[in-house]
């Protein structure tokens, strides 16, 4: 104990609330658990994120037109729909296969020995669409009105369901990251009041010989945020190395997002700065209703 | 400085005092006596802002008590030094912080507080205990931090509830100088004992009054005491 | 105060530990949100699972074994193949395609007006196989012997990534439920501890009025207990009223596993339970540590 | 009754008792007085087993302190009655409860009990406090309640720490009293008070031995007190 440096302020402020104990374990791992599941909750929505977006870009973005027509206005007709095509929004791209590549598509039916010289084939034009794709009726009606013999398929649509589940999964993510801060944020609110609730004597004291209730919640607030601040970083930390070391890290397969990349990084991050900002609030909160009890 | 006003106190359907007045003018010394129960520590209690009357007004320090801010109630506790009964310490301080506690709140540091601080210590006996934590002292070391905290910001009134409960005689002696010495400095005191003994002491040293609560009333004791 | 009842020594076993406050609502608060986590992330975990297995049973089962030889060997080679395939374990059924079907099969690339007399189509057989599929390499080395016009084309192939994307989903999920199940033993381990740091005094006074440490061991671990359950069921119910409510609940789309069926229902019924077990645990533990420590 | 061999206990590197030994026979009635800081209560601590001592034996009703059993503790700690100079209670049940605690973990139970419980509150005056909260008592109530269940459950060993500390003279006399009823019934006393004037007022009534605590070493206090 050095009694000069006790009375200077900032140190009394320091050492008034007790610095170990239950009470102080308490806001350390409420905060440092609840961090830890904050985060990792926070890389499994990522991951569920990036999942759907990979999946919506990959799989929705394909569509076929198939030109049907006597030989006399094929070639009018596949003018006239890709004209149409390169107007519709929605339609990223446009391009006619070639022979070698209807060849290619037909291989897995049909084996390469086709005879396709023998066959009047259709005109096969490959679209590529954006994730919402194009106004489907919009576009059948124009393709009817302009040519007739052109049929729009799009291979999108057994994808949907799979479009549907990541976009799903996504929500689902961020919804379970939205509990878990609220969860967070009712744990460490509960640690910190129960640590005040626990200190009762200590504030008791402090009102006694004069310390103003500012000055004793500054007291709290400091300690408990410190702590939770503290608790938060440690739960981060290996919320951040636990999630590097998930099945499935970060180098292979479709869930490759699992973990931080670049700008991502902000909200690990933000995660002990919200749990200080939480525990401070609930500490001034909880103290002001101490206090304003007490005479 | 210190003034009941009709004041009454009731607990449930128990009614401790119905109209208590009293007026303890600056600078006079004063005991206050009376059975176990009969009110003395609510008393006390009253004049230290711990609690509020069901009635009745408390004046203190020229002011009225009721509807006072908190910062203002912290403000007249620094100006006033009250040793409890059970005397309340932060457990996990060391005894010389305790003591400096009101010091320490209220940034009155410095050389000058080092130096009280260590005087007062040896004053009371606990020169040796002061780093000890408070649960590790004897009742009546307890007791005598805790005046030792009361009188560390030199407080313009003093209120000890029975400040020499656990102690010998020699050491009641010690105290009781201790606050008489305080009086003649110009502080009010009002120090509630069972001992009368120590109040026979007193009479010869200061002009002290000796109030009795009895039955929910005041009564000031005469000289048969 | 009912002191006949009191004395009666149950009744006292109940009384002692303080029957609300801080300490009350810590333990009834942590083992409720903890509760609520862990049905929401077994619901989470199982629409994973459930997931997971449908798409590897919708996706992963088909294939074709596509033979193009010469007239006077394609029946012959295609006996072999079927009785090939019906001898394959991993091979649930195979049945040739007929002329009809095969159309069908061409006419997003073609249309319906294929001159399929023209043509001399391959035979096509389709095959539905299990999750694991047969042993491909096995498979071709046999058709490549006995049907040396056959080709096997898994359609799986493409959907490979799905299927390990909805596995690792799975095993993502469990694993966080593994780690909910522990954060919740820590969170609720932590209350009953501080709890009881808390009412040290109670303790201390049934010590000196000559309470035997396994009554008042008893008392600690029945009332905590008693809390963690309670507050683990009403967690739990908030839980399954949460999953209830979710985007895309029971009814539609693909995590239509979100939501209990049947069997599951057991695994949410548990969390109460093993919350008052975890609780009765670390009680047990803490106050025998505590009392020890006590003379 | 009780027997301290021995005895050293020290704290940190100050040592309070190096060589202490005392017997208390079965049925008898000891002061211990000493000034503050003496080790009064830690002599008590010693006799309630809450304390083991650094050196020396202490031995309880016939049995040797030191390895007991926790059972063992809580057997004999129910033939042990203990007033502690701060009295602790389980604040959130009533007095009555607090008080008949000591039957109640020990399932002694019943009529006779509820009785018994009646008539110890009357007598140490707090029949009107039976269904208030410990918090609410007064300083001298407390250590009545403390009293009342230190009693409860006839123990054969009484260990009071300063039970008239808070109180009135008269009800000091009262509470002496109770200890000389008990004392009279066969049971061994040892009560530690400041209060020798106590010590004189029993002196009259009851051969009661004096233990004086002072520097470390226990002595008998002659008639001269
Ligand atoms: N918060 C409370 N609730 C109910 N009763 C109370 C409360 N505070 C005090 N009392 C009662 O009021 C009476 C007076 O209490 P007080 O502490 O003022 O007595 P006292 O004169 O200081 O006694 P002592 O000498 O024993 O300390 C007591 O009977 C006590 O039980
Ligand atoms: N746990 C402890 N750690 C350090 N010192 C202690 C501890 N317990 C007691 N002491 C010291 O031992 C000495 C004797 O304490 P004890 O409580 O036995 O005194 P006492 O005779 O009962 O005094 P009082 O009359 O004031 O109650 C005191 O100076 C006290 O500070
Ligand atoms: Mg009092
Ligand atoms: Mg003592």
């Amino acid at each position: 104990m050095n009694l000069r440096s006790f009375l200077s302020r900032d140190a009394t402020l320091n050492r008034v609330v007790p610095p170990s104990g239950f009470t102080a374990i308490l806001t350390l791992v409420s905060s440092g658990v609840m961090a830890f599941l904050a985060v990792f909750t926070l890389a499994l929505a990522m991951a569920a994120g990036d999942l759907a977006s990979n999946w919506e870009a990959e799989l929705a973005g394909t569509a076929t037109v198939r030109i049907t027509a006597s030989d006399d206005v094929l070639e009018a007709e596949t003018e006239a729909v890709l004209t149409a095509l390169s107007q519709t929004p929605g339609v990223v791209s446009s391009r006619r296969l070639d022979l070698s590549e209807q060849l290619e598509l037909l291989a897995p039916w049909f084996g390469t020995g086709l005879p396709l010289d023998e066959l009047r084939l259709p005109v096969l034009i490959d679209i590529m669409e954006t994730a919402e794709g194009p106004d489907r009726t919009g576009l059948e009606q124009r393709l009817a009105a302009e040519a007739p013999g052109a049929v729009y398929e799009s291979h999108g649509r057994w994808r949907a369901p799979l479009v549907e589940a990541a976009g799903r999964l996504r929500t689902l993510g961020y919804f379970a990251l939205f509990l878990i801060a609220v969860v967070t944020g009712v744990m460490i609110t509960l640690a910190a009041s129960t640590s005040l609730a626990a200190n009762a004597q200590v504030v008791d004291v402090l009102r006694l010989v004069g310390a103003k209730n500012g000055w004793i919640t500054g007291a709290f607030v400091l300690r408990f945020t410190v702590r939770a601040i503290l608790g938060a970083f440690i739960g981060t930390l290996v919320g951040i190395v636990a999630v590097a070391l998930m099945p499935g890290g970060i180098e292979t397969g479709i869930l490759s997002g699992l973990g931080f990349q670049g700008a991502e990084w902000i909200w690990p991050v933000l995660v002990p700065i919200i749990a200080g900002g939480t525990a401070a609030g609930a500490t001034f909160l909880s103290a002001g209703r101490t206090l304003r009890s007490a005479l | 400085m210190i003034e009941l006003d009709k004041v009454a106190v009731s607990f449930g359907d128990r009614t401790l005092f119905s109209d208590v007045s009293l007026i303890l003018p600056p600078g006079s010394f004063h005991f206050l006596t009376g059975p176990s129960g009969s009110g003395k520590t609510t008393l006390i209690r009253l004049c230290s802002m711990e609690m509020q009357p069901n009635s009745g007004q408390v004046q203190l320090l020229g002011k009225t008590v009721s509807g006072l801010s908190q910062n203002n109630v912290s403000a007249m506790r620094q100006r006033l030094g009250v040793v409890h009964q059970d005397s309340r310490f932060i457990d996990h301080l060391s005894v010389a912080e305790n003591v400096a506690l009101p010091a320490a709140v209220t940034g009155k540091t410095g050389r000058h507080t080092e130096y009280q601080l260590e005087e007062l210590l040896a004053w009371v006996g606990l020169a040796g205990q002061a780093k000890n934590l408070p649960p590790e002292l004897s009742g009546g070391e307890r007791q005598r931090a805790a005046l030792a905290r009361a009188v560390m910001l030199s407080p313009d009134v003093l209120l000890a509830d029975e400040p020499t409960g656990n102690v010998d005689w020699d050491m009641s002696i010690h105290i009781l100088e201790l606050l008489i010495e305080l009086n003649k400095l110009g502080k009010t005191v009002l120090c509630a004992t069972h001992d009368l003994n120590l109040i026979r002491q007193a009479k010869s040293r200061v002009s002290a009054k000796v109030l009795r609560l009895h039955g929910g009333a005041i009564e000031i004791a005469g000289a048969g005491l």
